[in-house]
């Protein structure tokens, strides 16, 4: 390791330093407010030195590492995220009476593991930042301990991630096994003569694929979603719906494409399979769902299944189509439990249907924050999500994927439903509200609604002109293609 | 540039009526008003300024703006008299929308305003886009307000027509969405230029096959929202429920966009398999007529039945687009015309009862002739333009239509005229049960007031006078048809791979012929 | 004066317009005067315009006031073609329908509605002379399907009745199936021609067609059925009868003069195209004797006196199908403008009678008004003559004996059409005495109210002199032989061809129809009149009574058309109120409501079963793997 | 250690996983399903020993450090949380715990 090497993991290391940071302030005056700064800086700080990386190209730390224009924007992606969830955070924590500080810490590391999950090119920094995701977030999820369902998520979470883990070690093991290397890139090499897989290489694939689906969260390892959001904080449920899973994606479209699994028909049409289970699941269970949380965790299977409708077209176009959807996706899931967080009271969360009623005439501008972000899920123009799944089926149609395409746009019907269903009961009549939220101090009400109305105006800055994004992610990507099709 | 105001000032219009509403109660009306009012005024100054140079090209006005480069998406709109038309109908129609609402709505002024004007926006950018990406963009966009329109200010059952009605377009929607998709990478992979602009998409060569279902993709946005048989059934939820401005709208103009896009994109970008599926798109445009008709004369829902009646009439649209002739497509755009106004008026009607009875039962009433004789007179006309009496718009539209279908196909033209007198049957009906026989329930039913007859003078005398001098509108019409007929007009097996039977319809960048009459106001180009 | 052409159906709908928009606001005055005045001075142009057309005997006038519309050459322009034709009918509608509206002055003046009465009545006459005086079929059609409107609003004008409504909307309906036909054949007249000038299509369709051509067999039949729609004959006739629901002008006007004759004028306007389908011009022969016998039968057992005469107008225009289809032009022609005469007057009287009984129709209930109502006795027995075609006085007997005469006579003519004529005849006198009888002799029954004035008087006697003199303009070779009115129509309607030599029987086939219309005067007097026991013993016998039955009923059409055709729809509509359709989609609803319900259930909370999930994906995927 | 093949020892961790993987799915006690879990952890490190002996590399031994080192974190943030479970339920049945489903 040189000088060098440090610059480019900049990032990773001024998140580092937040914690440690977080984690001696702590110890010396717990105050929320300073940690909350210190957590904000140090994700600001990294993101910054983002920039600084982007210009530089593929710089690879042989060999768990790469810093290459796909890792800089997922980095990127992750990092904005986080800093946007912990500044709703602090609106949320707020009014509870649980210490606050840890929490920051918890956000600060998880983040890191998200980080290291996207620049990996080996078993060992993949397992290692997955790792260091989980563990922060199991926490994170029972963060509220008081309350019963946040236990019950949190244990929920916890085995059967440990539970998913195992395969996806075990199945690491058999590739090794099988090839004699756990990089990335070695794999690739060591398969790429071949034409028929060897039995246990495909096992450890299948087993691979367990764990990574458990943590996208889809059909069939998707069962966690619901009871997990549900339990989780509000801000932990955008943590979870974005960062971790955002992560999963960045180093799935990394291996996959380095060992070129696309050549494979049995790797695709699994994922075919996966993909229309978990629209069609996601979205039928999400139907009449009257927990929005648990309704949005349903939802979010289903735009998993979206995300792997480009992922499968595998092209150029398939990777700026999944880049450019999860940015979307991100803006939206953050934005919906932002709202969620904001309208929440000490006790419980504002996650039934009914405490959204009337809500257009009680709080016009939250309502149509959240209409905004509803429709954006359901890929309404005007928003950004309009346009990422435009992307996703222009990939499809490209490589000709009609079933897939076919049944992306049936599952944009049935998702609809459930959508304008919120936005419905938003706009009836209003009614005293029945979850009435923690009177926040003025400030902390005006810099939470500046970040939710900054969301919304990003969602819809790039619906209405994506030229914007696109070029960025195309331009940053462009190191990662040198990359992968070498 | 003139095209991209129309679209900003109801968007602009809408933001402001629903700000608007903070600092007085009543101006979200007057705004939309003169918002729309200023919308009209414009479109008749474009119509009486290109009068002259419509003989040369199609094309009035063109606009081409970069958009989403990458994808070659542009920012492209166009007019020509058939987006003309449509424009002027979506104003008139949107005007009389402001003054129909003005008493009916009572609460939360402001938004419906705001939902109301970016409908029309939406209905305006369907009519003027010339790329299909912002074609689709526009149908999507027009969608949402509609939705918020049925949703809150519907009637009872609303929310249930409120989805219904969204999830069916939505449906369509996306069909078409794969089939635009579908289209440009086919463009792109033979030509190298990838673009969603249509004049270089009409140049696309395609495999019959390919072309079958690339039209069917449009066919289904279109076929919903016209609706044809057996897609309709999101038509009567919806126009019932909505309220009046809301049914006006959806009849008069939603309904419309469908029938436009059968004009402008299905017939010139799929010329043999449209010929090819003539025969059952004839077929169901019949079925359509007659099986909306029987079901309006069964409604006892006065906006249901007008709803079905919608659906019998547009019936004769789907007949006349697949007849490929000027009599027909010519009917169809006199067809769209009178049919918004006759439609609209007669849910105009359903409102004033409404508002008045609180109901729309038509076994409720009857005998309102006595107290209200001018509604009565009213009624009378749009009922009878709704049955195709002569000397009223429809009938124009509906003979016109039968004529060019005619010498397309004999037996369907049969069967279709055989639906005029069904369209009797349920149109009587109407008059039947409101204004005639004895007033049951004793309700004296207030006459029209002066801001009503405001809103149905205007279309009285539209309708008339599209009976009596329809000459005008066919004119605006003529080179806009006569353009989407041209594939039709070389031998009825034109090989794909033959651009030439379609290079009528694209401009070249470079050609000023087509612009050199214009007002030097209205020239657009970059 | 022929500049002014466009002012005799303008003048009307000028009426009608003004009387619409400021109806409510007007006195009761100038109602009158909008609504009589605007038929009076199109009556009075009219006759100016006739009498310079006598005296520069032109071969028309032609008036194009605008283009209508131009798409791809077909291009119907609004645009008037006055001659000979066509002032037979203009003249009848104006004149008689001016008589009328004097005489609604009087019989509507109690009404409430007086202004909308005379709206629609102007309104009638304005699209009447609309479709007589059109150049092309599509302007004629407009007309076709005003008078068509306007018949509706007025058979419907006492709405309050639902009876009236629904009579309405039978004749409305029943006469769009006919017009759905002409539609059709103006489709393929369109398709042919390219045009539908009615001149041009005249001069056309000779050198286009040979006679018997296929397509010419077509659209004849399909104007047909425009015309038999309208005119109320076999198998349409059943709305007229129902029509008699209006207000008695309203028949007399609409349902007897001018309307219902239509179809007269459409065929004897597209003669040429008839003379080409030698098949559909038999079939209007036809259609015109079986009508007159089935409605003279029907006639014959009516109680109401209105629908008594509205069954005599359907019988008496077979008389001028059955003219038509002999090629005998200007009899039908001829028929038509007596038939308007005494018909009105006939109605006109009804209606007086009808006034001065308190809206007593029932003939059953009167009686005895000889006396009571002397006018209208007198005037309504010259009419009754009339439509009896009682000999040598009556104008009915000159247009009816041409009639006869040419049924035999005619090149096209056939023994069994002449007999059917001529039972007709009978028939017809003794319906029609049957009428007179019960009407004015015998005992009073009913107590009389209103006695007419001159607003009624005048128009009954001018129609009275006109049914006595129009005769006279027409008489037969051996008798006199004016042709003053088949020489004013030969420009237009060529004249019968004459099988040579047998016009010396004339004089004995006027011998026979004047015995025949007498002897049915005679057997009247006997039934109704002077041996009572006669008419009771008919009533006593079950199979008189079973047909009476069954006259009464119109022969039973309205049954047969409410099983096989009414009845069906209703019950289709009524059933599939719901939309049989959208139940589809609400499957797809359900169905996605049940996956819904079913995964829910696998979302138990239970942590086993999360466990159990991902080990089945485990194993689905290792599967997979390993089998393919 | 060369002697014994592969296969060997991957169908000994395998075994290990499976029943691992079994005991997880039919117990309810939350303790011993964290058991279970690091039972088939411990199956996984095994399987790299035995793939890093095949190939003659300490990578696999690496890997197992790592996965010990994770599943103690792991068991720790687990107790935790079972403590918390119990505070509140008053027990260690895993099927107590489903306030949340639907």
């Amino acid at each position: 390791m040189n000088a060098n090497d440090f610059l480019h993991l900049m990032p990773l290391l001024i998140l580092t330093f937040g914690a440690i940071m977080n984690m001696l302030v702590i110890s010396v005056w717990r105050n929320h407010k300073i940690i909350y700064v210190i957590t904000a800086m140090s994700f600001l700080a990294a993101f910054g030195s983002l920039f600084e990386l982007q210009v530089q190209g593929a710089y690879s730390i042989d060999p768990l590492l790469v810093i290459d224009g796909f890792a800089v924007f997922y980095m990127g992606l992750v990092l904005l995220t986080a800093l946007l969830i912990s500044m709703l955070s602090y609106a949320y924590f707020e009014q509870r009476e649980e210490r606050k500080e840890e929490y920051y810490l918890l956000l600060i590391l998880s983040t890191l593991g998200a980080c290291v999950l996207v620049i990996s090119t080996h078993f060992a920094s993949l397992f290692l930042g997955l790792e260091i995701l989980s563990v922060a977030l199991y926490a994170l999820i029972a963060y509220l301990r008081k309350r019963e369902r946040s236990d019950e998520g949190g244990i929920k979470y916890l085995i059967l991630a440990a539970f998913s883990s195992a395969f996806l070690l075990f199945g690491m093991a058999l590739v090794y096994a099988s090839t004699g290397t756990m990089e990335f890139a070695a794999v690739a090499i060591a398969i790429a003569g071949l034409t028929e897989l060897p039995l246990l290489l495909l096992t450890g694939f299948g087993m691979m694929i367990v764990g990574v689906g458990f943590k996208l969260g889809v059909v069939p390892f998707h069962m966690w979603t619901p009871d997990v959001y549900e339990g989780a904080p509000a801000p932990v449920t955008a943590f979870i719906a974005t960062v971790s899973k955002g992560g999963m994606i960045g180093l799935l479209i990394r291996f996959f494409i380095e060992v070129d699994g696309f050549r494979y028909p049995v790797l695709v049409l699994i994922f075919t399979i996966i993909a229309i289970a978990s629209m069609f699941t996601g979205n039928l269970l999400a139907l009449q769902q009257q927990n929005v949380k648990r309704l949005l965790a349903y939802s979010s299977i289903a735009h998993m299944g979206y995300l792997l409708v480009a992922f499968l077209a595998g092209n150029e176009m398939g990777v700026q189509a999944v880049s450019f959807y999860l940015v979307a996706y991100f803006i939206t899931t953050v934005g919906a439990f932002g709202i969620i967080a904001m309208l929440s009271d000490k006790v419980r969360d504002a996650e039934q249907l009914s405490d959204f009623k009337g809500l257009l005439w009680r709080r016009p501008w939250t309502a149509t924050i959240f209409i905004a972000m509803l429709l954006s899920l359901a890929g309404i123009p005007l928003t950004g999500g309009f346009v990422g799944k435009f992307y996703i089926l222009a990939a499809g149609v490209r490589t000709e994927l009609w079933l897939l395409a076919v049944s992306l746009v049936i599952n944009s019907v049935i998702g609809l439903y459930y959508y304008i269903k919120i936005i419905a009961v938003m706009f009836q009549p209003a009614e005293e509200a029945t979850i009435i939220p923690y009177k926040l101090q003025p400030s902390i009400y005006v810099a939470s609604m500046g970040t939710l109305t900054l969301l919304t105006l990003l969602l819809i800055g790039i619906g209405v002109y994506p030229t914007a994004l696109l070029q960025l992610i195309s331009t940053v990507l462009e190191t990662f293609q040198v990359v992968a099709y070498r | 540039m003139i095209l991209l105001w129309l679209i900003v000032l109801l968007l602009a219009g809408g933001v402001l009526a629903w700000v608007a509403q903070r600092f007085h109660p009543a101006s979200p009306r007057w705004i939309s008003l003169f918002t729309l009012l200023a919308a009209l005024l414009l479109t008749l100054m474009l119509w009486s300024n290109t009068g002259a140079s419509l003989t040369d090209s199609a094309w009035l006005l063109r606009l081409e703006q970069p958009w989403v480069p990458q994808w070659g998406v542009g920012f492209s709109l166009a007019l020509d008299g058939l987006s003309l038309l449509m424009l002027v109908l979506t104003f008139f129609l949107g005007l009389l929308a402001v003054l129909i609402s003005w008493r009916e709505i009572q609460h939360k002024v402001g938004f419906f305003h705001f939902n109301l004007l970016w409908v029309l926006a939406g209905i305006t950018g369907v009519f003027l886009a010339m790329d299909l990406f912002l074609f689709y963009f526009f149908w999507e966009v027009m969608l949402i307000p509609m939705y918020f329109l049925i949703g809150i200010w519907g009637h009872e059952n609303r929310r249930y027509a409120a989805y219904k009605f969204f999830l069916f377009t939505q449906a369509s929607g996306l069909l078409m969405l794969l089939a635009i998709l579908g289209l440009y990478f086919m463009h792109g992979n033979q030509t190298g230029t990838f673009t969603f602009n249509y004049f270089e998409l009409l140049n696309t060569a395609l495999t019959p096959q390919a072309a079958r279902w690339l039209m069917f993709g449009f066919l289904a946005a279109f076929l919903v929202k016209l609706p044809v048989v057996p897609f309709h059934s999101w038509l009567p939820d919806a126009h019932s429920q909505a309220p009046t401005a809301g049914s006006v709208i959806l009849a008069g103009l939603l309904l419309k966009t469908g029938a436009y896009g059968l004009l402008r994109f299905v017939l010139p970008l799929f010329p043999t398999a449209t010929v090819e599926f003539a025969p059952y798109a004839m077929l169901l445009g019949v079925i359509g007529i007659i099986y909306g008709a029987i079901l309006a004369f069964s409604q006892t829902d006065l906006k249901r039945l007008v709803a079905y009646t919608s659906v019998s009439h547009m019936g004769f649209v789907i007949l006349g687009v697949f007849a490929f002739n000027e009599w027909a497509l010519q009917g169809v755009v006199m067809q769209m015309i009178t049919h918004g106004l006759s439609t609209g008026a007669l849910f105009i009607l359903a409102g004033f009862l409404y508002e008045r009875l609180h109901t729309r039962d038509i076994r409720q009433m009857g005998g309102f002739w006595a107290t209200a004789p001018k509604m009565a007179v009213v009624a009378l006309v749009f009922v009878m333009a709704s049955l195709g009496l002569p000397g009223l718009g429809n009938f124009i539209a509906e003979f016109l239509t039968l004529v060019g279908a005619w010498q397309a196909n004999n037996w369907l033209t049969v069967f279709a005229t055989i639906g005029l007198v069904l369209a009797t049957a349920y149109s009587l009906r109407i008059m039947q049960k409101i204004f005639l026989e004895k007033n049951l329930e004793q309700t004296v039913l207030p006459d029209m007031n002066a801001r009503e007859m405001l809103i149905a003078a205007p279309m009285l005398v539209l309708i008339l006078w599209l009976g009596l001098y329809p000459q005008p509108v066919l004119d605006l019409a003529k080179p806009a048809i006569e353009a989407q007929l041209q594939a039709y007009n070389t031998p009825l097996v034109p090989e794909p791979e033959e651009p030439s039977i379609q290079t009528a319809f694209y401009l070249p960048a470079t050609d000023s012929v087509y612009f050199q009459n214009l007002n030097e106001a209205f020239y657009e180009r970059k | 004066m022929a500049a002014f052409l466009w002012l005799i159906p303008a003048l009307p709908f000028a009426g009608a317009l003004l009387l619409v928009l400021l109806g409510s606001r007007l006195p009761r005055a100038l109602v009158t005067a909008i609504g009589v005045g605007s038929v009076g001075i199109s009556a009075a142009i009219t006759l100016l315009l006739g009498f310079e057309y006598l005296s520069e005997r032109p071969a028309f006038y032609h008036q194009e006031l605008w283009n209508w519309f131009n798409v791809a050459g077909f291009s119907p322009s609004v645009a008037f073609h006055l001659d000979a034709l066509s002032m037979v009918f203009i003249f009848v509608i104006t004149f008689v329908g001016f008589l009328i509206h004097v005489y609604s002055t009087e019989y509507m003046a109690d009404d409430p509605d007086y202004t909308r009465f005379f709206a629609c009545m102007n309104l009638f006459v304005g699209s009447m002379l609309v479709l007589v005086l059109a150049d092309n079929m599509l302007l004629l059609y407009l007309g076709w399907e005003g008078v068509g409107l306007c018949s509706y609003l007025l058979i419907g004008f006492w709405y309050k009745e639902p009876a009236n409504g629904y009579a309405a909307r039978k004749a409305f309906l029943i006469t769009r199936v006919g017009d759905t036909a002409m539609a059709i054949g103006l489709f393929m007249l369109f398709q042919t021609f390219g045009t539908l000038h009615i001149q041009t299509i005249s001069t056309e369709a000779v050198q286009v067609w040979e006679v018997g051509t296929q397509l010419a067999v077509i659209i004849a039949f399909l104007l047909l059925g425009g015309a038999v729609g309208k005119s109320g004959q076999l198998p349409l006739q059943t709305w007229l009868p129902d029509a008699m629901a209006g207000p008695t002008p309203v028949s007399a006007l609409i349902h007897a003069a001018t309307m219902v004759t239509a179809g007269v004028y459409l065929i004897a306007r597209m003669h040429v195209l008839f003379e080409l389908a030698p098949a559909a011009q038999m079939a209007v022969a036809v259609i015109g004797a079986v009508t007159l016998l089935l409605a003279g039968c029907a006639a014959l057992t009516q109680y109401d006196l209105k629908r008594v005469l509205a069954y005599s107008t359907i019988s008496q225009i077979g008389y001028m199908f059955l003219a038509l289809g002999v090629g005998a032009w200007s009899a039908a022609v001829f028929h038509f403008m007596i038939h308007g005469f005494f018909k009105a007057l006939l109605f006109l009287c009804a209606g007086a009678i009808i006034l001065a009984l308190h809206h007593e129709q029932d003939m059953r209930r009167m009686g005895g008004l000889q006396k009571k109502l002397p006018v209208v006795f007198w005037t309504f027995l010259i009419g009754a003559a009339s439509l009896a075609a009682v000999p040598l006085v009556s104008a009915g007997f000159y247009s009816k004996d041409q009639i006869l005469w040419l049924q035999l006579a005619g090149e096209n003519g056939s023994i069994w059409l002449y007999l059917a004529a001529l039972l007709g005849a009978f028939i017809t006198s003794v319906y029609t005495f049957r009428m007179v009888f019960l009407t004015f002799y015998g005992d009073s029954k009913t107590h009389v109210g209103h006695q007419p004035t001159l607003a009624i008087r005048l128009p009954l006697i001018v129609l009275a002199v006109l049914s006595l003199a129009g005769g006279f303009i027409e008489l037969p070779h051996n008798f006199g032989h004016v042709v003053l009115f088949s020489d004013f129509l030969s420009p237009i309607l060529p004249a019968v061809s004459v099988v040579p030599d047998f016009s010396r029987y004339e004089w004995m086939l006027q011998l026979l129809a004047a015995t025949v219309s007498l002897s049915g005067i005679f057997i009247a007097y006997l039934i109704y009149l002077k041996k009572p026991d006669l008419r009771a013993s008919i009533h006593r016998s079950d199979t008189a009574m079973a047909l009476h039955r069954f006259w009464h009923s119109g022969w039973g059409f309205d049954k047969l058309y409410d099983m096989l055709l009414v009845r069906p729809y209703v019950f289709l509509a009524k059933i599939n109120k719901q939309d049989v359709i959208d139940s589809f989609y609400t499957f797809i609803v359900r169905l996605s409501e049940f996956f819904h319900l079913l995964f829910a259930r696998s979302q138990n909370g239970l942590l086993r079963h999360y466990v159990m999930g991902i080990v089945v994906g485990a194993i689905m995927i290792l599967t997979i793997t390993i089998l393919l | 250690m060369s002697n014994i093949p592969m296969e060997a020892g991957l169908l000994l961790a395998g075994i290990l996983f499976m029943l691992g993987m079994v005991s997880v799915m039919i117990r309810r006690n939350i303790i011993f399903m964290l058991i279970s879990v690091e039972i088939m952890l411990n199956a996984a490190g095994l399987a790299f020993i035995v793939a890093g002996s095949h190939w003659a590399q300490p990578d696999g031994q690496i890997m197992f450090i790592f996965i010990l080192t994770m599943a103690a974190a792991e068991v720790s943030v687990g107790l935790a949380l079972i403590l918390q479970i119990y505070h509140q339920l008053k027990t260690l049945d895993s099927d107590a715990a489903n306030f949340m489903k639907g």
